[in-house]
């Protein structure tokens, strides 16, 4: 018996850095995946950030009936170009809700124009005529022009200038679509699931459907979009671009997903708890209500939640059915226009004026966040259900 | 339909189009239409598609109705449109500001783009062997051949190859002798406008701004596009002068930049009195405070008619003029 | 939107009158209830079996007369309508309270419904499978009446315009034929496809291993949710990241090697759906690797093997079948994948093996089919369905097979 | 060796109680039971008689189908798909398999204990009600806290669990999960109580605790039970059936078993020569 | 009684063996071992000789500590997440907890078998070939085809699978795989065999085989066995060692522990009146 039996010889070195090489090709493949994580954050946040904040001026109005006739003499002329539109043509409105104000010359806060937000920013990009920019350094020193918390971008809809730009409609588009698709997505899945799961024989029929419900996870997406196409709008009348069809198409998509998490869920109850049931003379309805759905109800919130932030995210089928559009207003009801927060983002990436590529950038910040939040509660629920037995 | 407007069509009228819904919905208390860019063709399919309140009750186009189109609507039940015309939009060729100032002819642009061009010696059609405008004309630089442009889908394409392509090959003898030879067989040689597909001509998606992009980083490269992407990246993108003339409104407006086409709405008349806020819409989009000279969309990249011209659609508008199936056959 | 006016109204109006009936119903089968005789089931389920009767037939007859009225076959006018199905509800209602009695099985009949509820469930999800299939087979099938199904798989030339053209109602006569032969769009799937598993697969697999076979339970518990942010991230974000930031430095980086490189490159779109498609590869294989049964590592530890050796000799192999699902999954939704090629990738068909030029994909083409100015029962609308039609069967198979290797894996470790 | 003599003379007492009553009341008559796994024939015909107020016990070698016979006895095997019964099965005179029994009563009647504790994730209180109730037995309230009491009592853990009805059942430990799941068996009021192997995931003075719990049951109500323990059968049985291979070899009061074996298999079994 | 007795007459046989010998040679020595898992001490000091070419049983109540003490004779605990260990274990004299000790290569000095056979899914001669390959104790061909004949032979399969050795070994029946096992655990040599419960999954014919086996196999190896079937400690092994509740109650030679246990708690367990 040598002394160093149980010691590394040369050829167990060798295995040993193998062993050290092999592990770090593991720790070498999750760093590049949450490096590029942490790489497309702080660029998405770099690009968005600028568009948290908006610039204003301070110019005198003049409410006079002139500015009832036209509303750009309601500010000086050399200050017309800097005033945004979008807030120049509310002024007429104003004057005739409040009479008061007629004859009033005062000084203001006003929302300026983009190219001023832009040049205010220190983008390039900018577009603003040498004239103005003196004009803009001046009112810098003066202190009549300001960067302020952009409370528009949540409190406004689309727009076609930037400045009065914001993603209230859409968010509000995408909770309703949101809540379309829950509506139907949820329970046809989850019972769907129980059928499966627990009455169901297994013989071939249910496995042909099994394989099937798995590939319907897996069709591209945009092949819902066909599908919607073909069946609600096409063939039962569904308003074009509404909430519903929308809803209905992500349903669709969402289907499945709930479904597989559902059995999943489903499958991870303990039979003995069945059992358990079944030999008190439960039926198996009881059994299922009384027993494995309240344990199961934590991976079905998990799958259920996964599944509506990916319908939450995706754009490519609500191409299809029209909601790439101009929808500047919140939906009134289900069978009106609707726009959602990735087509809104699509939408203005496509916009010509530069302003919109830090909206968009901006619209994406909030999106992610609203997926994110999403996804820890569903791994909030995860977690639970995996330490409840 | 409903109780707000919903106007379809063209990606080319879409911003002025939603521009002006958007100033409807915030200076009066109707509802804001609603705009889809569903491109000319797919909006006019909608909109032909019958009178109930769910089609769309205005189109937009980059292009005039088609009488295909029209006889739809007829067959359909949509029998009083009403055709208006709202301005001008320029088709800019463009390319990085760092890129050297070029200027071509439409002659040249034919031969860069076309599948099949005269050989050397004019006498036969060949595949287009070019790829550097030097090759083209001697005068011209050295610099590779490279179009990001509109796909087929696009009315934007459509106007391409007719105002470049089809402008010139119908009177070069080339290949309109080939016609003559063989009407039949060889129709399309009358107005040739096949654009080649061996990589030169690199039809880019609807996303305009891509191709912006595209155009900053790759300074050899024109791309095609409305007039009123050129406006607004002005700083990035330059346009090519055609025949000599720079893109601006002015010079559409008279003519001398050949590169136009008219912009167009077409209104369901049946719908007019049930959708509040339409005839207000309309009213709108064809006010001075729009479409004229110092108008919101000029600014945004229309160019505006000349006046008697917009007081005649204006005029047409607000009488609700019905189209004749005959007025289609005009150029 | 009558219609949909009327089904609220039916709602409103169902929901006060169920709860009537069960409540009557309820207190019926309590009043039965003789001394010595109990009643059969709890008495709510009397109340819901009230309900089923009440419900069941107004909805039905809803239902129906929806569809003739969307047929066209006939339509009455909705306050009729509603009228009449009130009325059924209460011909049913009348007749179901009519059987209940002490020995009346009405636990048995309340499920009998509700299982038949959840089989109508399921039937949903399944149709929906035949409508995405119907739907698109039968435009597909108008396609290859007019172009052959050979030609269209086989076919190297994407040349659709004068099917456009003839479709947009414009002047054709004499122009060179369609042609729609869509390999290189194909071609060009492919390749932004392998592009993305060769990101993918490594970086998946190794993230997998590391997971469940070095990192702490809380270590793995934190990192899968963070990967998995990846494949939450929308596909739109994708694109516009992949087109705005990562193409021109692909281009930047060619030209530095002397290279040339597209803008609409398949490179940029490959790279980043890899990206995407990593936490398909990597939880589904951690979940395999993780089933694989402890008793296989101890054996092989207990022989004196290292870990790394234990993992590849032992483990990977063991796991393999469900790794390969992995794969194929993660295939399939490259494949399919549609916004991040959409706004990176380019419209030109070309059938290359140089990842810097610019490729197109059979999702960018559909969706340039169908969102474009276009007649809708063009051959060039239509050709969207037929190459839907084939990127369908495409995911299908990978889907069936990935499922009979997952089945093979489950039957053999569990 | 008087340690492993003890054993003979518990048996050797337990005979003579045995032969000593003469009523004889058959709770269960099994005729000709054969039961198949989709093809495969798991038991080959079993006749067997349980008796009223005695703990029977089934003993054999594993997979040997005394868990599946168990099962045909509450048709718990109903819920595997492919599983079918051919025979006679007569509770009290009544044939369980007939299509008039409505199966949720039957085993309302015949109980079940398993092998793992399995508790319902809820309070000890609702683990004991949640029959009592969904069978309409008591209203909720009053009633229905005497109902709950009187079971944990009898299941000799009230003691233990009367302070935390509200705590979740699954807290307990593995002996008094298993006397709460006997409880929650009990609060039905059945006839039969099978029991499967209930002691084999306990601690040994968890397993006392309920063979001590066993000989009081069997005062009002009769118990089958799988076991894997031969003395646990010795200690706990009047009567012992063993199985083999899917047939029921011999089966007889328990002091015969295991002292005077007539087949030779049950010998090799019992003196621990395999299994 | 007398099947009963029999049990007696073996253990009488085996015990007059092991008195005739006189040299006692010590593989393994382990002092005053404690060990936890977190907060929890499972072992609670064990003190240890296990013998040179002995078979040597654990038995006690289920949770007593066995299977965690035989891993730690190997260090497999090692690999459990806050499982810490105190004292001393000498494997011919070398303190195995060490610092210069490398885990990887103790274990090719002490084998393994476990309670479920786990035999690699590949082919049967892959399983045997796969630890001397990887411990490059020969080269692939001819000299590695021997190995692996060798191994398997000396775990007396050789017969029933030398014409299917490409076949994977996961299709071989539950006796085979734990005899693969044990050849795969063979073929690299080692000198101490641990085994836990390595026929509790089998049947009987099965588990004779294995008996058998390890009858032959003490000629060379030391092995240490857990079981639970007190019949095959009695039979098989030399020495005995009863764990109850984390401490090692009572270690004689097995004659000893099951005619004459020292401990009421030893005698309880035999005679079966718990456990
Ligand atoms: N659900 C089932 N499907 C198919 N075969 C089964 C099923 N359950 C049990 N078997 C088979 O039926 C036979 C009897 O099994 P059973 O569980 O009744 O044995 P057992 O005597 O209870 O064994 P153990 O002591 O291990 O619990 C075995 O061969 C088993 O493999
Ligand atoms: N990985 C672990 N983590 C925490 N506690 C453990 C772990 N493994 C075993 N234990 C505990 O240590 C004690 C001893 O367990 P061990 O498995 O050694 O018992 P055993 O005697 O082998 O029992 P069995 O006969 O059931 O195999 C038990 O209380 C067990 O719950
Ligand atoms: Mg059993
Ligand atoms: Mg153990
Ligand atoms: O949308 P178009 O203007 O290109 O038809």
């Amino acid at each position: 018996m040598s002394q160093n039996k149980f010691q590394a010889d040369a050829r167990k070195r060798k295995r040993d850095r193998a062993d050290k090489r092999f592990k770090f090709y593991g720790f070498a493949a999750i760093t590049f995946a949450l490096a590029f994580l942490v790489f497309f954050f702080v660029d998405i946040i770099g690009k968005g950030l600028p568009a948290f904040q908006q610039a204003e001026i301070k110019v005198n109005v003049h409410y006079s009936e002139a500015t009832m006739n036209n509303y750009n003499n309601a500010v000086d002329r050399q200050y017309k170009t800097l005033v945004s539109k979008t807030w120049l043509r509310l002024v007429p409105n104003q004057m005739r809700d409040n009479p008061e104000l007629m004859g009033v010359d005062r000084e203001e806060w006003v929302l300026a124009e983009n190219r001023v937000d832009q040049f205010l920013k220190g983008n390039d990009g900018h577009r603003l005529k040498t004239k103005y920019q003196k004009l803009i350094n001046q009112m810098q020193k003066d202190g009549t022009v300001r960067l302020v918390f952009n409370t528009g971008f949540f409190s406004k809809g689309d727009s076609k200038l930037p400045e009065n730009a914001g993603i209230l409609a859409s968010a509000i588009g995408s909770i309703l679509v949101l809540l379309l698709t829950m509506l139907f997505a949820v329970p046809i899945g989850v019972m769907t699931a129980i059928y499966l799961e627990e009455f169901a024989p297994d013989n071939k029929l249910t496995q042909i459907i099994e394989v099937n419900i798995n590939n319907l996870a897996a069709i591209p997406s945009i092949l819902y979009g066909l599908l919607g196409l073909a069946i609600f709008i096409n063939f039962m009348g569904v308003p074009r671009s509404s909430a519903l069809v929308g809803g209905l198409t992500l349903a669709l998509m969402t289907l499945p997903v709930i479904i597989i998490a559902t059995r999943a869920a489903l499958r991870a109850v303990p039979d003995s708890i069945r059992e358990a049931a079944y030999g008190l003379g439960a039926s198996s309805l009881q059994v299922v209500w009384h027993h494995v759905l309240p344990l199961a109800m934590p991976g079905i919130l998990t799958g259920s939640i996964i599944g509506l932030a990916q319908a939450m995210g995706e754009t490519a089928p609500l191409l299809i059915v029209g909601m790439m559009a101009y929808i500047p207003e919140a939906p009134g009801s289900i069978f009106e226009a609707t726009t959602v927060l990735p087509a809104q983002i699509y939408t203005w990436s496509s916009e010509s004026l530069r302003a919109f590529e830090e909206r968009t950038a901006a619209g994406i910040m909030v999106l992610l966040a609203v997926l994110l939040t999403l996804n820890a509660v569903a791994v909030k629920f995860r977690n639970r259900s995996e330490n409840t037995w | 339909g409903g109780d707000q407007t919903h106007i379809v069509g063209s990606s080319t009228v879409y911003p002025f189009s939603s521009y002006v819904a958007e100033e409807l919905g915030a200076t009066t208390k109707f509802k804001t239409p609603v705009v889809e860019s569903t491109g000319s063709g797919g909006g006019m399919k909608l909109f032909c598609a019958g009178n109930g309140m769910d089609t769309p009750d205005i189109t937009n186009a980059s292009r005039r109705m088609k009488e295909k189109e029209y006889a739809t609507c007829q067959k359909n039940g949509v029998k009083h449109i009403t055709e208006v015309v709202v301005g001008y939009d320029g088709i800019a060729l463009a390319q990085s500001t760092d890129a050297a100032p070029m200027n071509l002819t439409r002659k040249q642009i034919l031969l860069a783009v076309a599948a099949e061009v005269p050989n050397k010696e004019g006498t036969a059609l060949i595949a287009n062997p070019y790829h550097f405008w030097n090759e083209i004309d001697s005068s011209l630089p050295h610099r590779k051949i490279t179009f990001y442009g509109p796909p087929t889908s696009s009315g934007t394409r459509d106007a391409f190859e007719d105002l470049t392509m089809k402008a010139v090959a119908k009177k070069m003898d080339v290949y309109t002798n080939l016609y003559k030879a063989d009407q039949k067989a060889n129709k399309k040689y009358k107005k040739y406008h096949e654009v080649r597909q061996d990589g030169v001509y690199v039809p880019s998606g609807e996303n305009d701004n891509l191709i912006v992009q595209k155009l900053t980083k790759d300074a050899d490269a024109l791309g095609i596009f409305g007039y009123s992407y050129l406006a607004e990246n002005a700083d990035r993108i330059a346009a090519a002068t055609v025949a000599g003339v720079a893109p601006s409104p002015e010079a559409v407006q008279d003519g001398s930049y050949k590169l136009s086409r008219s912009l167009y709405f077409y209104i369901k008349k049946s719908h007019i009195d049930k959708v509040p806020g339409m005839k207000e819409y309309i009213n709108l989009f064809t006010s001075e405070q729009m479409i004229g000279d110092d108008g919101a969309c000029t600014e945004i990249g229309l160019i505006a008619l000349p006046e008697a011209m917009r007081a005649q659609y204006r005029a047409q508008a607000e009488n609700l003029t019905n189209m004749k199936p005959e007025d289609l056959k005009k150029k | 939107m009558i219609y949909s006016d009327l089904f609220f109204w039916l709602f409103g109006g169902l929901i006060p009158l169920g709860v009537t009936a069960f409540m009557v119903a309820r207190s019926k089968a309590l009043g039965s209830e003789k001394d010595g005789s109990r009643l059969h089931s709890l008495p709510g389920y009397y109340g819901w079996y009230a309900v089923i009767w009440l419900a069941l037939p107004a909805m039905l007859s809803g239902i129906v007369f929806s569809f003739t009225h969307m047929f066209g076959l006939f339509s009455i006018p909705a306050p009729m309508l509603l009228g009449a199905m009130f009325t059924i509800g209460g011909a049913g209602l009348w007749y179901g309270l009519r059987h209940i009695n002490v020995d009346f099985r009405a636990r048995e009949k309340v499920e009998k419904v509700t299982t038949g509820m959840l089989v109508i469930a399921a039937s949903i999800s399944v149709l929906t499978t035949l409508g995405i299939v119907l739907s698109v087979v039968f435009e597909s099938v108008n396609f290859f009446q007019a172009i052959s199904f050979w030609d269209f798989i086989t076919g190297t030339k994407w040349e659709p315009d004068t099917a456009f053209l003839i479709g947009a109602g414009r002047d054709t006569a004499g122009m060179t034929p369609p042609a729609f032969g869509a390999v290189p769009i194909f071609a060009g799937t492919f390749m932004i496809t392998a592009i993305a598993m060769m990101v993918a697969v490594p970086v998946g697999l190794f993230s997998a291993i590391y997971m469940s076979e070095y990192a702490s339970h809380s270590a793995r518990g934190r990192l899968k949710p963070m990967l998995e942010i990846l494949a939450g991230i929308p596909t739109v974000v994708y694109g516009f990241f992949a087109a705005i930031t990562v193409s021109p430095l692909i281009v930047k980086a060619a030209h530095a090697l002397g290279l040339e490189a597209d803008y609409t490159n398949a490179l940029a779109p490959g790279l980043i759906m890899g990206v995407m498609i990593i936490p398909f590869v990597s939880s589904l294989s951690d979940d395999v690797i993780t089933a694989v049964p402890q008793g296989l590592r101890d054996g092989s530890l207990a022989l004196g093997t290292t870990k790394a050796e234990t993992i590849r000799h032992i483990v990977l192999p063991a796991a393999l079948p469900g790794i390969v699902a992995a794969f194929l999954l993660a295939t399939s939704r490259a494949i399919g994948e549609t916004m991040i090629v959409v706004m990176a990738a380019g419209l030109r068909p070309n059938l290359t093996a140089n990842p810097l030029e610019g490729i197109t994909t059979v999702t960018v083409k559909i969706v340039e089919a169908l969102t474009g100015d276009q007649e809708f029962d063009s051959a060039f609308t239509q050709s969207a369905f037929a190459l839907g039609f084939v990127l369908l069967l495409i995911t299908l198979v990978l889907n069936i097979v990935s499922s009979i290797v997952v089945r093979k894996f489950k039957q053999r470790y569990e | 060796m008087q340690s492993l003599l003890s054993l003979e003379i518990v048996l050797r007492t337990r005979g003579n109680d045995i032969m000593n009553k003469t009523t004889v009341e058959n709770t269960i008559t099994v005729r000709d039971l054969k039961l198949w796994y989709g093809d495969y024939e798991a038991l080959h015909g079993i006749d067997l008689d349980i008796q009223k107020g005695k703990v029977t016990a089934f003993i054999g070698p594993s997979g040997c189908g005394k868990s599946t016979f168990l099962r045909t006895l509450n048709r718990m095997n109903d819920r595997i798909p492919g599983c079918r019964v051919e025979g006679e099965i007569l509770l009290n005179g009544q044939d369980i398999y007939a299509p008039s029994v409505d199966v949720v009563q039957l085993r309302s009647y015949v109980g079940m204990v398993f092998q793992k504790p399995n508790p319902f994730p809820k309070s000890i209180y609702e683990n004991v009600a949640y029959a009592p109730r969904i069978h309409g037995m008591v209203k909720d309230g009053p009633e229905m806290d005497e109902l709950v009491e009187s079971a944990l009592r009898r299941a000799s853990i009230w003691d233990e669990v009367k302070d935390k009805l509200q705590q979740p059942g699954t807290a307990l430990s593995g002996g008094q999960q298993q006397r709460l799941c006997i409880a929650r068996t009990i609060a039905v009021k059945p006839e039969v109580i099978l029991m499967d192997e209930p002691c084999s995931a306990l601690d040994p003075i968890a397993t006392a605790k309920i063979e001590e719990l066993m000989d009081e049951l069997k005062e009002e109500y009769t118990i089958v039970i799988v076991t894997h323990n031969m003395q646990q059968a010795a200690r706990v049985s009047d009567y012992t059936a063993y199985f083999y291979l899917g047939d029921l070899m011999e089966f007889n009061d328990t002091h015969t078993i295991f002292t005077a074996p007539a087949n030779q298999k049950t010998e090799d079994y019992i003196t621990g020569r395999f299994g």
